[in-house]
């Protein structure tokens, strides 16, 4: 095993595109700011030095001209990866996305490929209010033709883009403004990474918290806090939001008999939902306790951080919830 | 209100010939694609380009095999101009297999990569992007082919239109914008949907060099055209052309024409691009009486092996529903 | 109880508009090609000639230019009713929708209302394939802010709009483009309906048919044939999307301890597994069955007409659903 | 570049030292603001607006009571030439019940219904469409006011920048759409976001009356906006007025300012509207400098009487999270 070392979230997402960029030739990052700027989140910093403008593009307010032109790219035989500064504007590029990106393999009956990778700033940053907060993987993660993932360790910060650029396929990567400064380890050779399987964060065997993003430390946080009690729970990241590892989630129950799910989007018709209508088709005769969900709250994302933080799980809650649950 | 084109092609008898098949061609096969509707042998939405022939034939005609086309829902002359097989075509719109997109895409998603034909698109706007897109990956791969992209006037409207014509002109890349101004977004017309009806005018406020031309004459869209690949060849930037056209049919099968006079229609007749051409074709003796009875033969026969092909093609497996979702997995 | 009448879902959805115009002068309504071509699927043909072009609005193809508009309407004191003549095209309109439409009120502390009608056309039509044959309810319903309706019955296509209307919030409100020619009946005196609650529209006692939209009818076609084979279900038409009504999901399982969810959606993260999770909250204990889905194939729509449909649960297929979970 | 504005408005003492008190008011509302910001009393994205006062305050003071303004999430400045009171404003940055969102919306999200002002919108461009709809309904209700919308040079890439224009054009309605061209979107100048930077030749390309205007002077926005606001008020359609300006400060509080030289700011702060003004007032002897010093005084008092309400506001009931979901219900 090679040596671990320390690392932040935005430095580990900054070496895979580093990477990435320096390996093959017809990638290049296009999106608004990542040049000249250094990138909204500072991911990008020194990029455009490094690489210069051709693969460094600031592109002008325009998210779905410059989505398409970045699905156009791939069509045209280059490997884009779009930047669309976070989640809540890509609303605007959504037609670009699902319209074209996720169909022009099916409508053209096989004969076109999209191979582009698009990243996107998701969740919470610190009280950017309602325009600016959301969490939109269950969007996307209903559509059929993209792959959907979510970078909830340091270590897939350091390693999915670069499995993502080799997907035939569209890729929607969800990276977290709220993780950026939080320091983790990882092997020092960290790279690739699997991009369809979920992972066992923790294992535990008294209760399964299936989660991603954000979730995945928050709910280790909580476990730390449930281990104290003596209940050891086990913590499922999803990773790959579409198409769903199934497999992973029935196994956990499989052993766990018990599970709450945990995410920051909103409750109604998100992840959660899916996982728990699947554990109830497949799952139902494991299950000790139903299975329940910790989501966001329904509101759209209130500016003062007291109602931010009360609006979103904390790991206080989840063991809290846990703790609930095993008692009744 | 068109610009003056300077000095109209002179086509070779060969080339007339074959620029003349391909007008009456794409006529002959929509009409057999109506019919083909009417049996409900082809469904979902049916647009027709009859009258805008010489816009696909004349914008065609100047581009080469590697020069990539996208187009819309109403895309199967520039499919036939393109050279995609009118057979493989008729199938699609069967549904069959044997056709150009698998059968998966019907009449608006017609594709074939071999071709550079890029679809058929029905989000009306939503394939400029796609086409900057791929023009950037043309320059920075240092190709020197050119994507041609053809829209409707009312897809001008659209936000995406803007945004890519500001990335073209922002990125220089080798595009050409077509804009087929047939009067009418469905049953809008113009009027109402710009508020600057002379559409060329747009493509200067980017500083994109612009056009407009008569696109009921073949020969003045050819020699527009002609100067709008080699600005592009110039510059390696973008064009914008706008060709003046009209539809002789409805929008789509499910159009009762409410919006239009039947007069308005019956005088964009009289501009029929097609005996236009033919006519000067047979005026300058570049072609005889025989020869255009000749085309007019094998036309029929094409589009007649077209429509065999089709009734001839086979069904998918249905087994196989959810293939082409990701490449060469199949869907959960 | 006032006669009934006959009448095709189109007209009943025609006859709420007009009354709706003439009724307040308020009401106006744009979309594309609602006037001079009739409305792209002849809902609003005549209305330009009654009501003229003031109340009449054909707009240029711009979604989210004109849905924004009418938002913007709104709340400058209008009543408008924004017609998206697909839901497909709806993506193009989708920040408008929830960024401003749904936020609007929270952002400004509750000073500010959004009273719109958005409807648009829903489902497949007849071969549309795979940029205009989508159901995209699952989006819609996961947003907080936005009121969601779906039109499943012809009563509801008389009524939805009207009451819709008064509502101070946004509402989105899904008609169904293969149901406009068919005919059902309604009371001669039909008008406003509620639109808080899920309806239950054949009451049975063997298992719950939870679904919505072109599903209601599926439904009661399958209901018949199981009741050909002494199988008495239920069908719950959920008419709300958001805020679901959960009670009345509880009450018919409490009833019949069994269901199944059906909607033409795709299957991931959609109304069904929102439905199916809730259940599994607050009805599993009341459970004989695990509750199960039959959703839209999660393919892109395909053109030719056997696969169309093979994509979405049909009578036959939901019959033939329900008979293998009872022999479990 | 400017275009000629004919004659500078002759302002009275009065008004003279009203705008003055606006200008420096909105200044030093910023510094304590980001003074705020720096001892995390204010938190999220702060956006200032020192440089740019100009703009706002020429421009309002043109806008009657029932005049509607939309802003972006730079709109501090907007905000308080609108009207609303300073207190509630920095209540709300704070995130106090107090404030003139009840604190939900922060720096970004302003709103004050019986001000007609309309937010502080942090999507870009996303609020021009809502502008147009609100000009719309005073037209549809025969209302004589009009609706000012303020966006930054940046937004007009975006497609809905096309659209709101196009409809607004159509639709003949009486909105004035300001664009704030202050050379930035974020770290991005001007050169790559249009490919045509004279943004006011957009407006001709529309079909609307346009006109730019230097931005650092108030006199000049002040006579550029009676020209607008006549002019709409007189066709009861839209114009478009771009206003050349700068903005001093960092895009927000989170920006290293990479991409300008520090040189270019301070070329820059020699145009600062607000001693322009001032020193104009002085030589035309409409002010003198003991009224400068009261104005001075006065605002700092008024923005530490802010800073004083937003301290002593009170933080809603974390119980009530769920309200302003629905109307007079609460989210389930
Ligand atoms: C984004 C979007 N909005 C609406 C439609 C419905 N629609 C299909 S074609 C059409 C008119 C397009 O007119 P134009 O661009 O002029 O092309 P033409 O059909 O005249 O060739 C409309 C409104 C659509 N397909 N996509
Ligand atoms: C749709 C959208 N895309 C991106 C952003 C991120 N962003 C916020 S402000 C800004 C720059 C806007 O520039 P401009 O319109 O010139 O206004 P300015 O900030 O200079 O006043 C960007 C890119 C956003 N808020 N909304
Ligand atoms: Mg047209
Ligand atoms: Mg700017």
């Amino acid at each position: 095993m090679s040596k671990m070392i320390k690392i932040t979230y935005r430095e580990a997402l900054k070496q895979a595109l580093r990477e990435a960029l320096q390996t093959d030739e017809k990638v290049f990052l296009m999106g608004e700011d990542v040049g000249r700027y250094g990138g909204a989140f500072a991911v990008s910093k020194g990029f455009l030095e490094e690489f210069g403008p051709d693969r460094i593009m600031d592109v002008p307010l325009s998210e779905s001209g410059f989505t398409g032109a970045g699905i156009g790219a791939a069509l045209g035989g280059m490997k884009p990866i779009v930047e669309v500064m976070t989640v809540n504007f890509s609303l605007l590029a959504m037609d670009q996305i699902i319209n074209n990106a996720s169909t022009l393999l099916h409508m053209s009956g096989g004969q076109v490929n999209v191979s582009v990778v698009i990243r996107m700033g998701c969740g919470i940053g610190s009280q950017l209010a309602a325009q600016h907060s959301h969490s939109w993987e269950p969007f996307y993660a209903h559509v059929p033709g993209l792959i959907v993932l979510s970078v909830g360790v340091h270590e897939d910060a350091r390693g999915m883009v670069l499995t993502a650029l080799k997907s035939p396929d569209p890729v929607i990567l969800f990276e977290y403004t709220s993780m950026l400064n939080m320091e983790g380890e990882i092997p020092e050779n960290s790279g690739e990474v699997d991009i369809s399987k979920a992972k066992v964060r923790r294992s535990g065997n008294d209760i399964s918290l299936i989660t991603y993003g954000t979730g995945v430390y928050k709910c280790l946080e909580a476990a730390a806090l449930l281990a104290e009690d003596g209940i050891d729970a086990e913590v499922l990241d999803l990773r790959v939001l579409r198409p769903m590892d199934e497999e992973s989630i029935l196994e956990s129950i499989s052993k766990t008999h018990r599970a709450l799910v945990v995410e920051d989007a909103w409750r109604s018709v998100s992840i959660s939902s899916e996982v728990s209508a699947r554990i109830m088709e497949k799952g139902f005769f494991e299950l000790d306790l139903p299975v329940e969900r910790l989501c966001g709250v329904e509101v759209p994302m209130p500016y003062p951080k007291h109602l931010e933080t009360a609006a979103l799980p904390q790991p206080m809650d989840i063991a809290d919830k846990v703790k609930k649950m095993l008692r009744s | 209100m068109q610009k003056k084109t300077v000095g109209k092609s002179k086509v070779s008898s060969k080339q007339g010939n074959k620029l003349l098949h391909q007008m009456m061609l794409i006529r002959r096969f929509e009409e057999k694609s109506a019919e083909a509707y009417t049996e409900t042998k082809i469904r979902g939405f049916l647009h027709l380009y009859s009258g805008e022939e010489a816009v696909a034939v004349g914008v065609t005609q100047a581009l080469g095999e590697n020069d990539n086309v996208l187009s819309t829902y109403r895309e199967h002359g520039h499919a036939i101009a393109k050279g995609l097989d009118p057979k493989t075509i008729m199938a699609e719109m069967y549904g069959k297999q044997e056709g150009c997109s698998k059968g998966r895409g019907g009449s608006m998603h017609l594709f074939d990569a071999s071709k550079k034909f890029f679809g058929g698109s029905a989000i009306v706007g939503g394939h400029l992007p796609l086409a900057v897109g791929m023009a950037l990956a043309s320059k920075k791969q240092n190709l020197d082919n050119i994507t041609c992209c053809f829209f409707g006037e009312g897809a001008g409207a659209e936000g995406e239109f803007h945004e890519s014509m500001n990335l073209a002109s922002l990125w220089k890349v080798p595009v050409l914008f077509v804009c087929e101004n047939n009067l009418y977004a469905m049953g809008t017309a113009i009027r109402f949907t710009h508020s600057i009806q002379e559409l060329e005018k747009r493509g200067d406020s980017y500083g994109i060099p612009s056009a407009s031309v008569d696109g009921m004459d073949l020969l003045a869209v050819m020699d527009a055209v002609k100067k709008a690949v080699s600005t592009i060849k110039k510059t390696g930037g973008p064009y914008f052309l706008v060709c003046n056209t009209y539809r002789f049919r409805a929008h789509s099968m499910f159009d009762a024409e409410l919006y239009r006079e039947k007069s308005e229609v019956e005088e964009w007749k009289k501009k029929d691009p097609i005996p236009k051409f033919r006519d000067y074709l047979l005026n300058a003796n570049l072609l005889s009486e025989k020869e255009v009875d000749a085309i007019e033969k094998s036309v029929e026969k094409e589009v007649d092996e077209a429509i065999d092909f089709a009734e001839n093609g086979t069904w998918e497996d249905i087994r196989d529903l959810t293939k082409f979702v990701y490449s060469e997995k199949e869907a959960e």
